[in-house]
């Protein structure tokens, strides 16, 4: 089959999963087993499709014109295939854990549930494979709306104001800053197609567009990208982590934050250039913006307790590296942002089920609670040790190359402080994430059932989730150690994407 | 602006005076009846707007006079004859009379030539505006009959045409 | 036969609704008026749609009533535009009616009904006649005839309050109409004729004498009255909310945007946008007059508690987009307002019709009755999901388009601050469609919601064809945008 | 008002006349001053008159409610059936010289714009009748509240 046959059969696969889950609506096993089965149909196709892209090619499918000159098409490319692979690969995984925590917990509205997760996937693909800016928007936005009800679900008044939160401040952004830079481009380019080298620097030799222009128009990318959860347009986030812990690692680590900084990335590299950027440096102001959010993020990270809210703020701490990265605009450090949306990807969606894991186990959602449930729950905290190891930086986590070229791409540029806000960051994640295995194990439990647990033998104290939650945490806990040693391949993968334009 | 044209414009003068009335009537009134007859007042002075304006000075009313309608149908086989009787009538149907005064205007220039020793002397004043009133007068006494109808419904409802008293009477709902 | 009937299109769409409503009134029975009213509206819609196929073809479609050629007689005329609107309007007029007759008995006692009917023909026919009218005169007569409509359709209301909507309304509208009378009667003073491509070719524009200015003036005056723009609007909350919920639906859908059609036509019709535009600073005055009425009509909408005055405010807003458009004058802007016209006529009317199932079920209209009603009536709650999207303009949505093309061209022309200010108005939409999801969706059930059944398909199934429109439009444009696009061409005197 | 003989016995002798009066305006319309239009409101003033002496319901029974408003609908159909008749012979809508070869050509019938103009305007004289009447008796056939 030609890879451009691929992509419609990819983006086909989320929307027959939809129909599927609403079909099978009245009967659990069979909905939850064509979710799960669709999923790793796509999983499959997907990496069938990254051999060819990996390989050189770049497969295109339109759709055909939405307006005149307003294309929806699609064209894969290293970066889009990367997030690609990483969202369809972890739906299996999320897919089956949310199955055994909603079943755990008993939640209700399951069908609607899945089916807005079968959406959210589509949407992130669709971002992962667009072929110029409109389509990415209207990716964007369809996500937006697809994920407004999973953060919603429990319906609480909690919930309500969460999603108004969420929604208001995703959709505002995306209307006011996003979709205005994106016709501002439109009307310098005269096109909105991703490519490499970007498209304005006509427009830039014209002089159409100041130096000023172009530092605004890029700062009304990059905040009008509220899933990048840039600061001060980050409040969403944590608001979010009402919605169940599948949706929030989802959120999180897969699809939402994640197609926020693909689009950050996606419009340096092929829509201003990285060239027209590191020359004119109008990004720089930028980079420091997120260095000021990635070191805030970790500091306020540190003050929560609960353990879902510090995720959260370790998230945008995370992402805002990514977009560090992307605002460098050196080969290297948008190297080591690709890498580490999968390297974040990859650790924060275990962290996330380990939170999950822990909740419908021993129904905590504090930390300070947590003190000795590693005894009970050896396989989760082991799980979240590793990921934390990742998030760091630490080998043998993935995180440590990804870092690595993002800390080199500062050195470059001469922005030391930047090199320096790297570190200190990296210091603060350790402060907040490796404490909390380290207590779960070394501490003893407040718990009043103290006797039981010394006479048992070790593993019948174990009080595990569901295996459907605890088998994907343990998977996503390697996939991180096993990402450190295929960094090579990924770095080899991401190349083509700082070339120059031809 | 001497005297004369402000004379001459005499027509103009009692139109303003009495669209002005009315609006003001329509907008300062609070008595639902009251603002009904300003806006008929506010009408009619459009009505004479329009049949001042078609009116031309000695002309008569635009009726082909015998004598020339005799000629006229000699020379072009009962077409002065159709829109002789065609045009005097004047009713709501706009579409009938406004195409006709047209093919008056027309016929009388396209026989000009033959005409021209009998219909040099008359003059005829325009038809069109006359007939055009016609229909915005019936338009004008639909919205009267109209919003008398519903004046009565509201004093039933109410109790009261006064509008002020009205609002009053919502608010305390 | 059937080449008859094509030559006879624009006359019988016209006559069509003309005749049939006499024969509601003849018939005298609710329910036989019901269906004849359906069948001819249903019919006026295929007849405008065919004409708006001829009007693809050759440009323009003429019909010379009496066989009086103009300008000395009548002439229907009928381009890309009028085809356009003209096959939106009698469409939703149509559909209206599929969905109208559940709700006309519960709102209007029994004895009325064929004089319902009877009223929403005339109302069609008066709207209809707008668009296929050459004949400036013809569209004040046309005009009156809706407006008259309207104004009874309105007062049919259930409370005490609708006469009075009615009749404010009527005082205003009236005052519009004489103004567009003086307006026309003051361009006929200049030229000596009626037909509005004869006008168009007579009046002097280059420095309009002004008589041309002040019949402008009022023109323009009146129109906007009749499209509510602000501050001209007070009329449109009232009586929209009051009227009967099928009213509503089809004069929130159609009425003001027949008005803005001929707007447009005296604009680029008659008076030339060279005078309107660049002699006359009117495209200022209006963005001006568009950007304070989004803003206020939608933070008032906002404030709103009753979601039918919700929508009216909704949709005083919405105008502004629409003149935002037609003021840029450019193809793009142009057909942005155009392409809004019938974008939002989908939207609008689709989202009257949800309010119209609640207003069956919950028995009102008040936002603290329709409290977690989501969760008894899913379909009519994710209805005003859909077309709340619609409305702030979320892509893959119809709303979605207009909203882009009038930022493009906002942009061509080099006005960002005004593509600013039309994003951040558009986040207020966000604010007003979202309270009220909020309260479907995730409100504890008010009584009246917590014992409602789902509205009966009679009526979900015409709500959802125009909300499904909205979500089709707003994917596939060739015939939304793409024919805007063509009208505005033409009217820019071009070639499409 | 029936109560005084004097206005009860000028009011009949009055509306034969009235009537008369309104036919002769109907009839001549289409060649003099006059019309449809006029002669409704004419007709209708004699109807009203009849009504405001003798009281509502004697004014009723002469013309129910129920014919008048058929009548106005009927009248509207009229017109506007002259309209889908000059459309059926193969002119354009309100065409009238076609009427002139089609219909009743052993008749003497001056022209087809005669003919025309005089079916128009009998729609449109029921129509003004009946309306006329009808807004009479909708405000007259109000009950006194309070």
């Amino acid at each position: 089959m030609s890879p451009d046959h691929l992509i419609w059969i990819s983006l086909a696969l989320p929307l027959l999963a939809v129909g599927l889950i609403v079909l099978f609506g009245k009967s659990p096993d069979l909905r939850d087993g064509a979710s799960g089965t669709v999923a790793g149909l796509l999983l499959i196709v997907v990496a069938s499709l990254s051999i060819g892209v990996f390989s050189g090619k770049r497969p295109e499918w339109h759709l055909g014109e939405m307006l005149p000159g307003f294309e929806i098409a699609f064209r894969v490319e290293p970066l889009g295939m990367l997030f690609a692979l990483v969202a369809s690969g972890l739906w299996i995984l999320t897919t089956a854990y949310a199955v055994g925590y909603m079943r755990g917990h008993h939640e209700i509205h399951q069908t609607r549930f899945f089916a807005c997760f079968a959406i959210a996937i589509f949407a992130a693909l669709s971002a992962a494979f667009s072929a110029n800016l409109f389509t990415l928007f209207v990716a964007y936005e369809v996500m937006t709306i697809s994920t407004y009800p999973l953060v919603t679900h429990h319906g609480t008044d909690e919930a309500k104001r969460g999603g108004r939160i969420y929604l208001g401040i995703l959709l505002s952004t995306s209307i006011a800053f996003f979709m205005l830079a994106i016709v501002w481009t439109w009307s310098l380019a005269g096109t909105l197609d991703f490519q490499l080298g970007g498209i304005l620097s006509t427009a830039v030799a014209e002089n159409r567009i100041s130096q000023t222009g172009l530092g605004v128009l890029i700062g009304l990318f990059t905040f009008g990208i509220g899933k990048a959860a840039l600061m001060p347009f980050h409040r969403w986030l944590p608001a979010a982590m009402v919605a169940p812990t599948p949706v929030s690692a989802l959120l999180h680590a897969v699809a939402v934050v994640k197609v926020g900084v693909f689009s950050v990335m996606k419009v340096c590299v092929y829509i201003f250039g990285l060239e027209l950027l590191r020359e004119t440096g109008v990004s720089l102001y930028l980079a420091y913006v997120a260095g000021f959010t990635l070191v805030v993020a970790s500091l306020v990270a540190m003050t929560k307790d609960n353990l879902k809210a510090r995720l959260a703020y370790s998230t945008i701490g995370q992402l805002a590296y990514i977009t560090l990265g992307a605002m460098l605009a050196t080969p290297n450090s948008v190297i080591g942002g690709g890498m580490h949306i999968a390297m974040h990807a990859v650790g924060k969606i275990t962290l996330f089920f380990c939170a999950g894991a822990i909740y419908v186990a021993a129904h905590k959602k504090n930390i300070s609670d947590m003190e000795g449930l590693g005894r009970k729950m050896p396989f989760t905290f082991a799980a979240f040790l590793i990921a934390s190891v990742s998030i760091i930086g630490l080998p043998p986590g993935g995180g440590a190359w990804s870092k690595w070229f993002l800390a080199l791409g500062t050195v470059e540029t001469h922005q030391y402080l930047l090199t320096a806000a790297l570190m200190v960051s990296s210091l603060l994640n350790i402060a907040y994430l490796v404490p909390i295995p380290m207590r779960a194990f070394m501490k003893p439990s407040k718990s009043e059932d103290e006797s039981e647990s010394e006479t048992g033998n070790w593993f019948s104290n174990m009080q595990e989730a569901p295996a459907m939650c605890v088998v994907p945490l343990c998977v996503t806990a390697i996939g991180s150690v096993v990402l450190f040693f295929a960094a090579q391949w990924i770095y080899q993968a991401l190349l083509p994407i700082t070339a120059m334009p031809s | 602006m001497t005297f004369e044209s402000i004379a001459g414009l005499y027509n103009y003068w009692v139109v303003i005076f009495l669209m002005m009335t009315g609006f003001y009537i329509v907008l300062a009134r609070k008595n639902l009846i009251k603002s009904v007859i300003g806006l008929n007042i506010f009408q009619t002075s459009v009505f004479l707007l329009y049949i001042t304006m078609g009116k031309v000075e000695h002309g008569t009313a635009p009726i082909v006079p015998p004598a020339i309608a005799e000629q006229q149908s000699h020379a072009s086989h009962g077409v002065g004859e159709n829109a002789h009787a065609a045009i005097e009538h004047a009713d709501e149907a706009h579409e009938v009379v406004h195409e006709v005064a047209h093919e008056v205007a027309l016929t009388v220039a396209d026989h000009g030539g033959e005409l021209a020793h009998a219909s040099t002397e008359i003059i005829y004043s325009n038809p069109l505006p006359s007939v055009l009133m016609l229909t915005a007068i019936v338009v004008g006494i639909a919205t009267t009959a109209l919003a008398l109808a519903l004046v009565v419904r509201i004093r039933e409802d109410y109790g009261t045409v006064d509008e002020e008293l009205i609002l009053e009477l919502d608010r305390g709902e | 036969m059937i080449d008859a009937i094509f030559a006879h299109l624009p006359i019988l769409l016209i006559v069509l609704p003309l005749m049939a409503a006499p024969c509601c009134v003849l018939v005298g029975n609710g329910r036989a008026a019901y269906l004849l009213a359906l069948v001819v509206s249903f019919a006026a819609f295929a007849c405008s749609v065919a004409m708006l196929g001829e009007t693809l073809q050759h440009h323009v479609v003429r019909y010379e009533l009496g066989n009086w050629s103009p300008p000395y007689g009548i002439e229907y005329r009928v381009d890309i535009f009028s085809g356009f609107v003209m096959a939106f309007v009698s469409g939703i007029g149509a559909i209206v009616l599929v969905y109208a007759p559940l709700s006309v008995r519960d709102e209007i006692p029994a004895s009325k009904h064929y004089l319902f009917y009877a009223t929403y023909l005339l109302c069609m026919t008066g709207l209809l006649g707008m668009c296929v009218t050459g004949d400036l005169f013809n569209v004040f007569v046309f005009l009156e005839i809706s407006s008259l409509s309207s104004y009874a359709l309105i007062s049919l209301g259930r409370t005490r309050r609708a006469p009075l909507a009615a009749f404010q309304y009527l005082i205003l509208g009236s005052i519009g109409a004489t103004f567009i009378l003086i307006g026309i009667g003051l361009l006929y003073q200049m030229t000596g004729t009626l037909n509005m491509a004869d006008i168009a070719a007579r009046v002097p524009h280059e420095h309009g004498p002004r008589t041309v200015l002040v019949a402008f003036a009022f023109l323009t005056v009146g129109l906007c009255v009749k499209m509510a723009v602000f501050p001209l609007h007070t009329w449109l909350p009232n009586a929209y909310t009051y009227a009967p919920s099928v009213v509503t639906c089809f004069i929130a859908a159609t009425a003001t945007k027949v008005s803005v059609y001929a707007f447009v036509r005296l604009i680029f019709g008659i008076i030339t946008p060279g005078f309107a535009f660049d002699v006359l600073p009117l495209d200022t005055e209006l963005m001006l007059f568009s950007l304070v009425g989004i803003f206020i009509a939608s933070i008032a909408a906002i404030y709103q508690n009753n979601v039918k005055r919700l929508l009216a405010y909704s949709s005083v807003a919405q105008i502004g987009y629409m003149l935002l458009g037609i003021s840029m004058a450019t193809p793009t802007g142009l057909s942005a307002g155009i392409v809004h016209m019938f974008n939002h006529a989908l939207i609008k009317g689709g989202l009257f019709m949800v309010a119209g199932c609640f207003a069956l079920r919950l028995g009102s209209v008040q936002l603290s009755d329709w409290k977690g009603a989501g969760r008894t009536m899913p379909l009519t709650a994710i209805a005003w999901a859909i077309g709340g999207l619609a409305l702030i303009g979320v892509p893959m949505t119809a709303g979605f388009i207009s909203k882009w093309l009038l930022l493009t061209s906002a942009f061509e022309t080099g006005r960002w601050p005004i593509a600013v200010l039309m994003l951040v108005s558009s986040l207020l939409a966000v604010v007003y469609v979202w309270k009220v999801v909020e309260t479907l969706f995730f409100s504890e059930p008010s009584e009246a919601a917590a014992g409602a059944t789902e509205a009966p398909l009679r009526m979900l199934i015409p709500t959802y064809l125009l909300i499904g429109a909205t979500l089709l439009f707003g994917v596939w444009t060739p015939y939304s945008a793409g024919i805007a696009r063509q009208a505005a061409i033409v009217l820019l005197g071009g070639t499409p | 008002m029936s109560a005084f003989p004097i206005i009860r016995i000028i009011t009949k002798l009055l509306i034969p006349y009235i009537l008369l009066f309104a036919f002769y305006v109907q009839f001549h319309g289409d060649y003099g001053p006059g019309g449809g239009f006029q002669a409704g409101v004419i007709f209708a003033s004699a109807l009203i008159l009849y009504g405001l002496v003798f009281g509502l319901e004697a004014i009723q029974r002469v013309a129910p409610p129920i014919v008048i408003e058929k009548c106005m609908a009927l009248g509207v159909l009229v017109y506007a059936g002259t309209g889908i008749l000059t459309m059926a012979l193969g002119g354009r809508f309100l065409d009238y010289n076609v009427l002139e070869h089609h219909v009743l050509p052993q008749w003497h019938i001056p022209s087809g714009q005669h003919l025309g103009i005089f079916l128009v305007e009998m729609g449109v004289g029921i129509t003004v009748t009946a309306v006329m009447t009808m807004i009479f008796y909708a405000f007259a056939g109000r009950k006194q509240t309070q």
